[in-house]
């Protein structure tokens, strides 16, 4: 997906500093690797510096002072606040007084936010199989509230699901609380395109930001279910400061930026 | 295999097993052969890339071990090793994948596309909490993870083959809540009683006692939740050392069934305060497993060609082992070239 | 209350909270004055003699809180004080007792066999069991615990009182296992979330990080599953300490609501590397207990007729802390006269 | 209860003299304080170096270079193996792997070994209200097996428990595997006239070895219960080295032994 001006910073960076700018201070962020730590560090360094990272692995607010390449990297490990385990990290995520957002990724994902990151293809003889949910479903299912990382494509925004991994707002409406969630849903999908949410009371994902460069159109192009953008704005391109800070700060090796 | 046994136990110590033998000191070959039976489950410790029981799993597929059912949270390094090396029919699981070196493992990828391989998908906390309740010897536990899903909605495994494997009727139960009226239901997982769990450890005492450093991950529930447990480690530590902190100490020497000397056995994954992953041998696993005869060759070249873990560390060399050795104030290589 | 906290946050300190004030230092009064509220479920950690939140306790005592429902496995000096201080109307517990200078609690003792406090009964691990669900956040938990006794077939709890408290239906469910045919049936727990749990700690870093040295017994659980926590601690010290070696701190910052700054403050119960409990006022403490005028006195001369921990420190006095002060190596007072 | 002669030893001292006798080595041993502690100790000291002691509140093979006066006691975190907490106690008290021996006190005892030590009298409203369960009914379902320390009385070796806190043999016969118990039950009884056990298959209580000045129908005498005396032999009185070993090493501050 190429944009159609060539700006001065890569989708990734576009990605994670969009993520990071939906994070409110104090939020407990369970991150993944890849774009989703970039953005948990974006949010860190920059916008809500009183949050906290989580990895499922059992790493609790650790310094971060080089990134880690996996939520098993030692790295999470170091000036933490508590080294621990799984059951420790997920009972956290889900645990009502604590205001947690997860930063998920996926191969697939639906109208109300339902991710797929099991497989392709028939479940039994899949085309394509991929990692599987990890802590995924967990975090959908218990985080206060997440967001998703994906990049577009009609292929990736799909009419139906090959595989239900993460519950979104399942079928929309009020079908997420009548499951037998309390709380959590998507909060925001994060594409390399724009940013886009979930309108009231439907819970149907709609376009909310593009990124300078990209017209609305173009990302409904790219997205192979109906989507509304009739309410999209532009989003504001990265600060110079937030692509210093992301550059200089969080990943200087450039090792998920690239 | 008694009379092979290279371990001695002090005179009279403590041990709390009625054999007398409650931490015995064996080889990975030895362990191996005794506890990691064809057709067994099994479970690895570690998570990814970080802390799997690498020279226990070398062994395993040296010894042509097959036909296992694996049981698994995230694992990554182990998991893809022991898929590729033939030995793996059926695997509960709830991630494969190597972090940024394979988002999905390779091998395992392709084995399940090809069919080779029986999958059932849980999450990373059902798994674990299906350990705590092996670990808690009670028959289930309820989650609230995973309603509305095909983790819960898809059975992978067949009803033939979980007859055969002696498995739980089913992969869960959505049940109500009997204690509220009107409550929400919840996911009723069964517990998981590995018959052999693998875990490598930095320290253990020479009392069997063994101390984790950095996180645990699922390993003490794993542990906990078997029937036999190998523990291979860095170091075979004095008892006194250890107990000098017992707040710092994992698991108590009568939870494990033997224990094998392994210095770097977790590699290429990284062990905290000992090394780091190793990025380079991590890169050049993921372009051999991408290629048949690549991997064929990485097999024969990494496992079988060697005659044990001493082999495969002279085999990864000193330059490398240095270049991943753990800076002993952070645990890990601070400035190590991952790209 | 607002207003009044004494405490400070430094700049912009990772926190996990979206008030900013995830680890409050208040002063025991202002602690209990916010998080303790009539009638309300409280959890106190510890055990027996050791690591009784004694500051905290003594200080709801003195501000004459009433109708608790406490929740608690082996509780002892903590629960007989509140029971004695006319502070609980109903209990679950596993037990009560001082170890060897009150097998069974002395005031609890009384109030039950004069009717004055309702009781549920249950096991130790059973209500550590409930504790761990309710910090797991599932609504029961499974265990063979139980079976064939009263402690399953003997409610407690009027059901009248289980409607007015809002407490689940039922004390315990014997339910089948859905998951093996013929298999034992299985004793099903509810899951306690109390409102406020209060634990006592050695450690609270100015992040604060928790970390306890010895024996937690099921005081993380306890933590875990409340909806507020206030700890009380021997010292607050500065974070990079505790993040020197973060396997051994047991609490992140965002689960403490408040911490309280208390030396001496599980006193007369123990806390391991600071100071043993205290024989010589366990001792006095049983005979006060005893005795209905003793009692009251005892309540006068060392709660109410004090205005805070650190007038009854004082009265404790220099020589009986010196007394049980820790030996640095052991943890406890070696030879101290326990008789 | 006095001896009939009087021996050179207490009542307590052969109580936890024959109860450390009974332990294979290699036990995990489960032990409160009091009697039970000393037992321990004496089985660990004398008759089986490599049992392990636990407590119930998570310590795991400690020192006891002094004695606990409380399972909570800080001396049991000493040197130990591991410091814990209650859920890995009883998780190990229970494991199917381990061969574990508890060690419990009682306040009232029937023929098939179940124990009550909650209340005498109406359990709403209590004649004498005890300490509760603690671990007892945990150790008693779960442990391999285990051992009943309580002094002889009428009162006390009850037709009928007042509440049943601790499953024994239950109704005798094969109803404690009925009920769901996969193992355990009690093994003996060490009061301070002798050493009981149960006959199978019914698991009627009888009486196996009563103490030196102790005579069998005394032993009948204090039991509330018919009690079958006809296969009882005396038992062997502490031997030197017992009692020095616990007297000097064990208990020399005789805190529980008196």
């Amino acid at each position: 997906m190429a944009f159609s001006t060539l700006p001065p910073y890569s989708a990734r960076e576009m990605m994670a500093i969009a993520a990071g700018r939906l994070i409110s201070n104090g939020d407990i962020l369970f991150a993944g690797t890849g774009v989703a730590m970039l953005a948990a560090c974006v949010a860190k360094h920059i916008h809500a510096p009183r949050s906290v990272v989580l990895v499922e692995t059992g790493g609790i607010d650790p310094t971060l002072t080089e990134l880690p390449l996996a939520v098993a990297d030692p790295r999470v490990m170091d000036e933490a606040a508590l080294n621990s385990g799984l059951i420790d990290s997920f009972s956290i995520i889900g645990h009502r007084k604590l205001h947690t957002v997860a930063f998920l990724g996926a191969a697939q994902i639906d109208r109300y936010g339902n991710l797929n990151s099991t497989c392709l293809g028939d479940y039994h003889r899949p085309r394509v199989r991929f990692s599987g949910s990890g802590g995924a479903c967990d975090a959908g299912s218990l985080a206060g509230s997440f967001i998703v990382f994906i990049h577009h494509g009609r292929n990736k925004f799909v009419e139906r699901l090959d595989y239900l991994t993460t519950p979104g707002w399942l079928e929309g409406g009020d079908s997420r609380t009548a499951a037998g969630f309390p709380r959590g849903g998507p909060l925001a999908v994060v594409s390399d395109l724009g940013v886009l949410k979930f309108a009231e009371p439907g819970k149907e994902m709609y376009l909310a930001e593009y990124y300078p460069g990209v017209t609305p159109q173009q990302v409904a192009e790219h997205t192979g279910f109906a989507l509304d953008v009739s309410r999209a704005r532009e989003a504001a391109p990265p600060g110079a400061d937030e692509l210093r800070i992301l550059r200089e700060e969080i990943d200087p090796q450039r090792l998920i930026l690239g | 295999m008694d009379n092979a046994d290279i371990g001695s136990q002090p005179g009279a110590a403590a041990c709390g097993r009625r054999d007398g033998v409650c931490h015995k000191l064996l080889t990975s070959r030895q362990a191996v052969e005794r506890y990691v039976k064809p057709g067994c489950t099994l479970a690895v410790g570690g998570f990814t890339i970080n802390r799997n029981p690498m020279a226990l799993v070398h062994e395993i597929v040296r010894q042509r071990i097959s036909d296992l059912h694996l049981v698994a949270h995230s694992n990554g390094q182990a998991l893809d090793v022991l898929v590729g090396g033939g030995c793996v029919s059926c695997v509960e699981v709830a991630y494969a994948g190597n972090g940024r070196f394979a988002p999905s493992c390779i091998r395992f990828r392709r084995a399940v596309e090809r069919g080779e391989l029986a999958v059932e998908d849980y999450s990373n906390y059902q798994m674990s909490l299906r350990f705590l309740a092996g670990a808690l010897n009670v028959p289930f536990v309820p989650t609230k993870s995973g309603l509305g899903t095909d983790l819960v909605a898809k059975q992978g495994f067949s009803a033939e083959l979980r007859r055969r494997r002696r498995l739980p009727r089913q992969k869960v139960i959505v049940s109500s809540d009997p204690f509220h009226h009107g409550a929400n239901d919840v996911v009723l997982l069964p517990a998981l009683n590995p018959d052999v769990t693998l875990i490598h450890a930095q320290y253990v005492g020479d009392d069997g006692t063994v101390r984790i450093k950095g996180l645990t991950f699922a390993d003490l529930e794993e542990v906990k939740a078997a029937s036999a447990v190998v523990v291979s480690c860095e170091q075979i530590v004095p008892r006194r050392w250890l107990r000098q902190d017992p707040d710092q100490n994992s698991l108590p020497g009568f939870m494990v069934d033997a224990y094998v000397l392994a210095p770097w056995g977790a590699h290429p994954t990284a062990c905290h305060y000992f090394y780091d992953y190793d990025p380079a041998h991590l890169k050049y696993y993921a372009q051999a497993a991408k290629d048949e005869e690549r991997w064929a060759a990485y097999l024969a070249e990494w496992v079988y060609g060697l005659d044990g873990h001493e082999a495969y560390v002279d085999k990864v060399g000193g330059t490398a082992l240095m270049r991943i050795a753990a800076d002993r104030a952070r645990g890990f290589a601070p400035g190590l070239d991952r790209r």
